[in-house]
């Protein structure tokens, strides 16, 4: 009962209340999403707890057991207490305990600057070469499905680029008229394929997510759909 | 300035370490992952201590306690909800009472649900319905010659699409349609003079069909997400097209996507040699 | 025939009249404007410089704002006569505001010149107040006020923080004494208005489509659910992808090698997320039957609380509990790139058989289905992001594409229920499909005949699609 | 193994390497490029050139480092604008970073000779509010007061202390909005609660992968402009620069980069044609093996 039978309970006057909400402009009702929002910040921070405790467990296990690439774990983990030294406690913040914990100047900010950043956008920026493997190999002319995904996406590409007006030119220049004239059409052909067939594609994933998260969205409230709540016994 | 130049050091040889993960694992990249995993784990708690418990929470619910004692109700109080369900949350850690955390969990579950239903219908189903409603042929009165170019040729796609739609569905290898194959020629024949017409017209005319390959799209889109029916028949080819159009979608989106993935190394690339080797202005 | 002559003459006795006041007024405007001319050239002697006096705003009304929270009062006019679509005279309108009819009116905001309404946002509920509207000049003069200058200014009048150094030059050189430009009649003052309240209402009567139109679709999944419960076979067709989730499986026990499971980067408040623990419970139980590895780092610690009790009921309800271990789920970090960066490594290092990547991805999906391409593992995608979906279907073996994701749960658990609540949904795809069709025929039509019923049709339904 | 099977089978780590080649080379180069503005972006040019002085432009700032090649130089750019045009400029972020990056972009503006920088106050003419978490609910909550959100400004003044924001309640003093956005929370957000809710008029800058997204909101006119990808920025580099009332066309960074873009796309489209084409020609070889 407690375990099972008021989870869903809760599911359903919380998931209730919220979709009503929408309709009610008076107070308190009419800011009962933002505070939602609030409420999971904070449960959110408290759950980090586990999270923070299960990252420690599993690399101080590493280190003990003195498994394979052991070494790293004890970089994870100096990494992650000097972060968080650094700025639970404000370490070199110019305006003390007081300032923003991202104020410039703090060693969080300046670790922030010079080791996050870099990492995080250098592995961002992998996607570039992904980008350009993934597209050779999936853009082949296989069959219809594979070869409407090519034309669109060669389209585009061409039309992105100054490329299609060079080559015009290059023809043009050449006294071949119409291949000038085809390419200098890249560009309106680029948007036309953007404004209107990408556009009803788009729309209809957009209408179609639209009613799985809707009939998702009842399932749980009904408590149709208890896979998160987990086991029944203990 | 001695400390910009170690922390671009730093920077870079950070940069190379990830970057040497393409060309296979190796140490140099474990040590950038695991300096990664551990500074941006720290980072999220120590930003969410500060921006999530401390300024959202702490100071509104401490001030509202503060004038209960006082004896005055104070709207923030209600915070008090949210300590006690992160609170639960921590229960989990107290293996015989676990099972509590899942009282916050359906608080989560159930909000998350309710918002997302309203959202999602309003903001994807009703308004992306609202503006597919539009004319399928409009007759603009005037446009300027690229502009009609582009029309033109967007009609020419128009009927070019349609046709080999409508052959698809006619004659396809997945077509169940009973009907005898002259019959079936003679509609085909019909659509093509129709679309010939439609083509020579526009050509004279401003004829814009825009809204017409909209409504199709968006049409066999969502037969394709159809779960009700088998994709044979008329459905089956309506099917069809409709992953024709999501397939379109997906090459455009990805082609649009290639440039600012390339971007994003330009902006490392720039970092390596500009603030770092300093080998181009 | 008589009642016809007698109509003929009484018009063209309307027009002579007509064109008798045309003429007489032409005749006043001439000599308005000779007087205008005459206190310009005197204008210009004067130091001071001369605020044009506008016509003021008319019909004026002001009304609590319905559908809302309270606070607000919405006020709307007629523009002011000076106030054209080009080279009009006016530049805003300052909204004044007292609660009493006759004095202490203050500045509560400023709008636009061709605006004709305005919410005052600031109002306390049951409080009643009285409004009027001033028509603001543009100024064309020269701005001879600084900032140093204007900032004692603007705290000696705080109010005027609402105009721009433009205008307070404008006025100050008119008069010192700035807030008595807008009492001395200096501008064009609109009538005044009020008095009313502002209300908090219940209901949000500009939502009432979206109700209906949401009420439609709920109710039908809803009775879809219900017929399913009560024993009604549903047709639902297969898909595709979801007989690749058993294959993949089964292709991981056979290599001996392990599954790896990634739920997206967003929290448990994302829908997407929790699609994809719940397809976690139906997998994890066939993983729990045929003795497989699951491995499954997380980038959010309530998706690893809730994905180990996912799965530890996965393997009670198959019958090993014993086999669990709460190692299977493990936290890495939030940061998207930093847990990209270890899942890489997990990836590349362990080599597992197939990877699931089932909830909200951002640009980390091809970052990960490339790796994961890389080694040669099946890869089974599915997400509700349309901007990740084109990398995922060209780096996955199999993607299930945005309603899919949601509908993949409710497939693999095979209950009734569940499917019924797919029926629902088509349903609602069938409304929507209809109300595409019927619009678009009117709009066409209305386009193509030019018709104005058609048009107002067309109007009416999308109006109903316009919350 | 002939030639086609082997660059079909080719090791991706080649590819990777004509990547980086592709992007880094063009660097030493310097060329320059005419391009045609795009509806979106002169959309944007229009909504901006019609505000009168001293109106009162939001900007929000909804990105990080990893996307500022292609966001930073249309902000640059639109920065530059409206520091010219005299427009009055709130700076706002629901990325950590984002108002880190508004400074950078404020730092250069007032770097070009064209601005003074001794003309324009802090509090008066701009102001940075810093970085608000929340996401969409800070836009829904700025609906009713900007100064719930933000009690203070990003260098720790307080709200009312700030001439500027003095006079600003909610988005109704607000006559047009920017956002500059890398993906939740953005454009889409904005567009879903400040334009539906609230009716600004909104503009936007956004990476290419957002943009295709953001198209519907633009096609129904919820969006007034757009800028996408690092095209998008080179376009308002160009229209921007060319008419803020200066002679000078400047080239700057996006304008730059989008040569290296262009020939690491020239790459791209290269692999394609030549998987393509070793494709069909193996393809027809196997159907030759198997008709034998």
């Amino acid at each position: 009962m407690w375990r099972r039978t008021v989870p869903i309970m809760i599911t359903f006057f919380v998931g209730t209340v919220l979709v009503v909400a929408e309709f009610i402009p008076h107070k308190p009702f009419g800011n009962l999403g933002e505070d939602f929002s609030l409420y999971f910040d904070i449960i959110a921070v408290f759950a980090f707890i586990l999270g923070g405790g299960n990252l420690c467990r599993v690399h101080f296990s590493k280190i003990y057991r003195g498994k394979t690439d052991w070494q790293f774990s004890i970089v994870t983990l100096l990494g992650f207490f000097v972060m968080l030294a650094a700025g639970l406690f404000k370490i070199g913040n110019p305006m003390g305990i007081q300032g923003d914990v991202t104020a410039a100047g703090s060693l969080f900010a300046d670790l922030y600057d010079s080791i996050f950043t870099p990492l995080q956008g250098t592995m961002y920026a992998l996607l570039a070469f992904f980008v350009a493997s993934a597209s050779y190999r999936a853009f082949r002319a296989k069959n219809i499905d594979a070869s409407i995904l090519l034309i669109a996406a060669f389209v585009i590409l061409l039309g992105r680029t100054p490329a299609p007006s060079l080559i015009a030119d290059f023809f043009a220049g050449a006294g071949i008229g119409f291949m000038a004239t085809a390419f200098n059409f890249v560009p309106t052909l680029t948007d036309w394929i953007m404004d209107v067939p990408n556009l009803a594609g788009q729309r209809a994933i957009l209408i179609g997510i639209a009613l799985g998260v809707i009939s998702m969205a009842l399932r749980l409230i009904l408590g149709v759909e208890r896979t998160y709540l987990g086991a029944d016994s203990k | 300035m001695d400390s910009n130049i170690v922390g671009v050091w730093i920077a870079a040889f950070l940069t190379l370490g990830i970057m040497s993960f393409l060309y296979k694992d190796n140490p140099w990249y474990k040590f950038s992952e695991a300096i990664f995993v551990g500074l941006s784990a720290g980072y999220w708690f120590a930003s969410l201590f500060w921006q999530s418990l401390h300024a959202k929470f702490w100071t509104n619910w401490s001030p509202a306690v503060q004038s209960l004692f006082q004896g005055q109700f104070d709207y923030n109080l209600l915070y008090t909800g949210a300590g006690i369900l992160g609170l639960m949350m921590l229960l989990r850690l107290v293996p015989p009472i676990g099972w509590i955390s899942r009282w916050p969990l359906s608080v989560v579950v159930g909000g998350t649900a309710g918002l997302y239903l309203i959202n999602y219908l309003v903001s994807n189903a009703i308004r992306q319905i609202g503006s597919t409603i539009q004319p399928a042929v409009t007759f603009p009165e005037s446009i300027g010659w690229v502009q009609s170019g582009g029309v033109i040729i967007g009609n020419v796609l128009v009927f070019a699409v349609l046709l080999v739609s409508l052959g698809f569905i006619l004659f396809g290898r997945s077509s169940t349609i009973d009907l005898p194959t002259p019959t079936k020629l003679f509609f085909f024949l019909i659509a093509l003079v129709a679309c010939g017409l439609g083509t020579f017209y526009s050509l004279s005319m401003p004829l814009n069909l825009t809204g017409l390959i909209i409504f199709m799209g968006v049409f066999c889109g969502l037969i394709y997400f159809f779960f009700s029916k088998e994709h044979t028949g008329f459905f089956g080819g309506a099917a069809t097209v409709g992953t024709w159009f999501l397939m379109v979608t997906f090459g455009a989106s990805f082609g649009y996507t290639v440039m600012s993935r390339m971007s994003l190394l330009i902006g490392r690339i720039d970092f390596l040699l500009v603030e770092w080797l300093k080998v181009v202005k | 025939m008589c009642g016809l002559f007698c109509v003929w003459k009484m018009l063209k006795l309307k027009v002579a009249i007509f064109t008798l006041l045309f003429l007489l007024l032409s005749c006043f405007s001439a000599v308005a404007q000779t007087e205008e001319e005459i206190s310009d050239t005197t204008a210009s002697e004067e130091p001071s410089y001369r605020i044009p006096k506008l016509a003021p705003v008319t019909n004026l009304e002001v009304q609590d704002s319905p559908d809302d929270a309270g606070g607000e009062i919405e006020l709307t006019w007629k523009l002011s006569a000076d106030d054209t679509e080009d080279n009009g005279l006016v530049s805003k309108y300052v909204i004044l505001r007292s609660q009493n009819r006759t004095s202490d009116f203050h500045i509560v905001g400023v709008a636009n010149h061709q605006d004709t309404s305005y919410i005052d946002k600031g109002t306390q509920d049951g409080t009643e107040y009285y409004y009027k509207v001033v028509t603001f000049p543009k100024y064309e003069g020269e701005v001879r006020l600084t900032r140093e200058e204007i900032d004692p200014l603007m705290d000696e009048f705080p109010e005027f923080t609402e105009l721009g150094i433009k205008d307070v030059s404008m006025l100050a050189e008119y008069d010192r004494n700035l807030a008595a430009a807008f009492i001395d009649e200096i501008l064009g003052i609109s009538a005044v208005a009020g008095p009313v309240k502002s209300s908090a209402q219940w209901f949000n009567s500009k939502d009432l489509d979206t109700f209906i139109i949401g009420l439609v679709i709920c109710t039908s999944v809803v009775i879809f659910i219900g017929l399913a419960r009560g024993g009604r076979k549903l047709f639902l067709r297969r898909i595709g992808g979801l007989q690749a989730i058993e294959n993949a499986i089964g292709r991981a026990t056979e290599m001996g090698k392990s599954i790896l499971f990634i739920p997206g980067i967003q929290d448990m408040d994302d829908v997407q997320t929790v699609a994809g623990i719940t397809i976690l419970g139906r997998i994890a139980k066939t993983i729990a039957e045929y003795d497989t590895k699951i491995n499954m780092p997380v980038s959010r610690s309530i998706v690893m609380t809730t994905a180990r009790e996912t799965i530890k009921e996965a393997y009670l309800s198959a019958g090993r509990p014993d086999a669990y271990s709460d190692d299977m789920v493990h936290y890495i970090t939030d940061e998207q790139f930093g847990y990209v960066a270890a899942v890489d490594g997990i990836m590349v290092r362990e080599k597992p058989a197939t990877c699931f990547y089932l909830g909200a991805f951002f640009a980390e999906s091809l970052i990960m289905a490339e790796t994961g391409n890389s080694i040669g593992a099946i890869q089974i995608a599915g997400t509700a992001m349309p901007a990740q979906l084109p990398f995922f279907v060209a780096a996955c073996d199999y993607t299930l594409i945005g309603e899919e994701l949601f509908a993949a749960s409710a497939y693999l658990s095979g209950e009734p229920k569940q499917l019924g609540s797919l029926k629902g949904q088509d349903v609602g795809k069938v409304i929507a499909m209809v109300f595409i069709i019927v619009g678009t025929a009117f709009a066409t039509l209305a386009a193509v005949t030019g018709s104005e019923t058609f048009l107002e049709i067309t109007n009416m339904i999308k109006s109903w699609f316009s919350a | 193994m002939n030639f086609w099977k082997a660059l079909l089978a080719i090791d991706r780590r080649w590819i990777f390497l004509f990547v980086f080649l592709a992007l880094a080379v063009p660097m030493f180069l310097n060329v320059d490029f005419e391009l045609s503005i795009s509806r979106e972006v002169q959309g944007l040019y229009d909504a901006l050139d019609k505000l009168q002085p001293n109106s009162k432009v939001l900007m929000s700032f909804d990105y990080d480092p990893p996307s500022a090649p292609e966001l930073q130089p249309m902000a640059d750019a639109i920065m530059k604008y409206c520091l010219k045009k005299r427009l009055r400029i709130i700076i706002m972020g629901l990325w950590p970073q984002g108002p880190i990056q508004a400074n950078m972009a404020l730092a250069r503006a007032f770097a070009d000779k064209n601005i003074d920088q001794s003309e324009y106050v802090y509090g008066i003419h701009y102001v940075n509010l810093g970085y608000q978490a929340g996401n969409e609910f800070v836009i829904q909550r700025m609906g009713s007061s900007f100064y719930d959100m933000f009690k203070n400004d990003y260098a720790g003044n307080r709200y009312e202390e700030l001439p500027l924001m003095r006079g600003i309640k909610n988005f109704n003093d607000i006559d047009f909005s920017i956002n500059f956005s890398a993906g939740y929370p953005g454009t889409v957000e904005w567009v879903q609660i400040a334009v539906d809710r609230f009716h600004v008029r909104l503009g936007a800058g956004n990476t290419a992968v957002q943009a295709p997204q953001v198209y519907p909101y633009y096609n129904s006119g919820q969006v007034v402009g757009l800028a996408g990808g690092m095209r998008g920025a080179a376009e308002l580099e160009g229209i921007f620069a060319y008419n803020a009332e200066t002679d000078v066309v400047y080239k700057d960074r996006g304008t730059k980069y989008m040569l290296s873009q262009t020939i690491a796309h020239a790459v791209v489209m290269f692999f394609i044609v030549v998987g393509n084409i070793a494709y069909f020609v193996i393809g027809r070889k196997d159907k030759l093996k198997t008709s034998k």
